[in-house]
């Protein structure tokens, strides 16, 4: 491995090296289909059930019926926001402005099929006012779907306020914690929220895997159809090692939860000061209360995103810009848009995730490349800072 | 992603400076993506003989800016009429294809030069 | 690993030990998120783009970008059915009564929202009539989904007659080729199909992995929405190791598939005639002649197909019944009622499918005790055989 | 999936025989699935004194007719009459959840075969 400096967690995960053991035995040796009637499928499928029974507790749920196994948080969140619109063909959706866009295009694409749309504003620091959700809430609201942390600039949104304010609401309520489970505690009693969509490569388990939860009682239709798997709600065959090491990972993460996350609110802090005292015309973005451990997020004004990633790239550190999860796109960010950032800030920033990895050191050599990378491009711009 | 070409030219752009009493000076954005090139040239005799150029934008509107002042310089004002988009991109060895803004921003700034260059000889 | 005898390659197979290397650097070392800009995630890009042409090219497409990632077969089928079908809103759509339940209940799901649905029978051995296929289309069809081998009886479907026939025809033409990519020769442009989905876990690449081929300038809408990869038709963070395994997988089925036609032909022809020669009341169900090399099917009169199935687990042999993709339901299969077995035929059926380990001496252990089996669940029956 | 128990009563069914002359002799079938289970009986003084069972099924069904059997042997009639599916599915340490049409298969043979019993002693 290059001696690089990685501080994208945000965007992608190692996988953990207990997960990668946990996975080992199910690619060739104990390969067997779970849905096979023999002692070898059987085996598969009892590993299978195990590991959602490892999920449901790490999040509170009832039951371990709760838990669904699908091939990622994007998956996850079409099946989630899709299976409860279609199956009520018509209504009113609710959410906001800085969702991933999992979120925000299906959402897009039912109001394009006839759903009703609300997209609710954040204030400066991204959070959403509950009182908002009231007042938006219909008695024709089938649905309203909420981050509980942003992946751009790691803002923690009152979910569980959100969830008392729809208590009497016949809308399900589904949480994107694609950000957040194994990063914060997870209860899915406390969030109050119907449904919840997690993936695996965000917290040190294998890519192509993730969870939905789905309260038991929610009517929800299926995503993929087919061989009725997953409880006839998730067809398809099971991803054996993927859900074993995608149960291991969130075993690991929260035992080790805890350390963590003292460990990278330090490291975050220590990078937020050095740069704010060693750079000028830097500016943090999202909330200083209500904000992921592991995530710093600034703008560095007269500057240009991608060069910065690229700069520090060619220093031998990972950071990203923009939304992370595509470089499709030449826009400015829409997140940073909602929080009130012009197209000029939006696109001079960058985002510092940091991770299990990340050293006191690996901090340090940021906050002696960054300095200079900064300055270089602001005297290559025309404009004076 | 980017060439080694690209990268090489972002690293250590040419020609990044101002040149105070420039025979023209001229600047073009791109209003999608918000980067800014400014371009400052002397001509004498009708040849290019220093060129400057500060670029504000990504990497690859950077190592444009770079290369097209590698170009210009002791290149006569009426060949480099003739500069369009492709030929800077095949200078940096091909760039990707959401990329393309860059060599239209060096080309945008390029024609804005040469105007100003020509309309300042215009009685 | 148990001294096993595995003969249900067509629920699942082995990951092949060359994949399993080929995926290993991309779990914990070039973990990187291939959307990214900095090097260590360009590295997961460019391999990514390298697993899709090696793909491309083994199945005959005409350019890589025709070839999107996906989760599975379950997934590809869903995405070519709605992707076609919802994003015309109307219409008719065409497949046959012997399909996977990934068509099959797709296709019912696609009715129930309006689509007109026509589901065309089969002979006695499971083959579609092209005919029928002529008669049967109409001016809105908007969409023919047939698979290229059935996964029970092993028929292999005249595909490229269809095809034909369908060259006039505005509908785009859907191949389920789940079970015969890698297993027998594919080329798109012979088939002449607009669409094809395959599942790496058939294949002795890994669960969870497929892909979808999607001839260019088709008019298919995304399944999953989001951060827009794949060309903004396949959302959500590419599972790396996942696509890498596909692709080496299909490299190295390619590379055997000549040697392995030959053996699994002798194999199954051994295994058939010596069920013939030793079990009285036996009816080998599909087609003689156009049979994946690898199916063996049978009806055993007077016994039940789980019992057998358990007998034989007990014995340590792996074999299955049904659809094998879903013990969930009781009911005989469509598959085998659809090629006119009665229900008692169908329920005393059991399948049997070799692969890339089965051994001569293998298919002989299964000769010995096949016979001692059937005798004493007979033996057992109330009825006389 | 299945039991331990299952496994051994399907691998080693007790009982399967039919019993020439028996007291009383009934099948049920589960029209669903299939499967058919037949049950002979020799009843003295009011008690099974000898069982045979003969199933056609899914290891499920044929692991509850043989535990059946073993359950009725040395049973009075008037006790057997009280046997449930919930009875037979505990001696079988519990099925799976699909599975619980052979515990019923089971209990629809043994009313079959103590109705058959009960009519032949009417008058
Ligand atoms: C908040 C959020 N939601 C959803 C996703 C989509 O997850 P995935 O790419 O694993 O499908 C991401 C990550 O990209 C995310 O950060
Ligand atoms: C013909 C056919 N189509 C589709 C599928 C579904 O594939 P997967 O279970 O990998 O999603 C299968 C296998 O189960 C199959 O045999």
């Amino acid at each position: 491995m290059d001696p690089i400096i990685y501080l994208d967690h945000a965007a992608t995960t190692p996988v953990d090296p207990a997960v990668r053991k946990a996975m080992d035995p199910w690619f060739a040796q104990d390969f067997g289909n779970p849905t096979t009637l023999y002692a070898h499928g059987v085996r598969a499928d009892e590993a299978v059930e195990g590991a959602r029974q490892t999920i449901a507790h790490a999040i509170g749920a009832q039951r371990p019926q709760e838990v669904y196994f699908t091939a990622g948080g994007t998956e996850s969140i079409n099946w989630a926001l899709k299976g409860i619109a279609l199956e009520r063909v018509r209504g009113h959706i609710l959410t906001s402005a800085i969702e991933h866009s999992a979120v925000r295009e299906t959402c897009l694409w039912l109001a394009e099929r006839g759903f009703e749309l609300t997209i609710l504003p954040v204030a400066h620091d991204g959070v959403v006012d509950p009182a908002e959700v009231r007042r938006a809430l219909r008695s024709d609201t089938i649905l309203v779907t909420l981050m509980h942390a942003n992946n751009e600039i790691g803002t923690i949104e009152p979910i569980e306020e959100v969830g008392s304010v729809l208590t009497d609401s016949e809308a399900a309520f589904h949480v994107d914690a694609v950000q957040t489970v194994a990063h914060l505690p997870i209860d899915v009693q406390q969030l109050r929220c119907d449904l919840l969509s997690a993936s695996g490569h965000k917290l040190y388990g294998p890519k192509g895997t993730g969870f939905l939860y789905a309260r038991s009682g929610i009517r929800l239709g299926p995503l993929l159809h087919g061989g009725g798997q997953e409880r006839e709600l998730r067809s398809g065959t099971h991803n054996v090692p993927g859900i074993i090491g995608l149960a291991k990972a969130l075993e690991v993460s929260t035992r080790l939860l805890e350390t963590e996350t003292q460990q990278l609110t330090a490291l975050s802090r220590r990078l937020i000061d050095g740069i704010l005292e060693r750079i000028p015309g830097a500016t943090l973005n999202g909330s200083t209360e209500r904000r992921l451990p592991s995530n710093v997020h600034f703008t560095f004004e007269n500057t240009q995103g991608e060069a910065l990633v690229l700069g520090l790239d060619l220093a031998g550190i990972c950071v990203s810009t923009g939304s992370a999860c595509s470089t499709v796109s030449l826009e400015p960010s829409h997140v940073l848009k909602a929080i009130g950032l012009s197209d000029e800030q939006a696109l001079a920033s960058v985002r510092f995730t940091l991770g299990r990895s990340t050293t006191e050191e690996q901090i340090d050599a940021v906050l002696e490349v960054l300095p200079e990378e900064v300055n270089r491009l602001r005297a290559m711009s025309p404009r004076a800072l | 992603m980017y060439s080694d070409i690209v990268k090489n030219h972002f690293a250590n752009p040419r020609n990044v400076k101002e040149i105070p009493g420039a025979t023209a000076v001229a600047e073009a954005d791109n209003p999608v993506c918000g980067d800014i090139m400014k371009i400052f040239v002397n001509v004498v005799d009708g040849v290019f003989c220093d060129v400057g150029v500060k670029t504000r934008g990504c990497p690859a509107a950077v190592a444009a800016g770079s290369v097209l002042s590698e170009m210009l310089i002791d290149l006569p004002v009426a060949e480099a009429v003739r500069i369009e988009t492709r030929v800077v991109d095949r200078a940096l060895g091909g760039l990707p294809r959401n990329k393309q803004h860059a060599t239209d921003l060096a080309v945008d700034a390029l024609r804005a030069v040469i105007h100003q260059f020509q309309s300042e000889r215009l009685p």
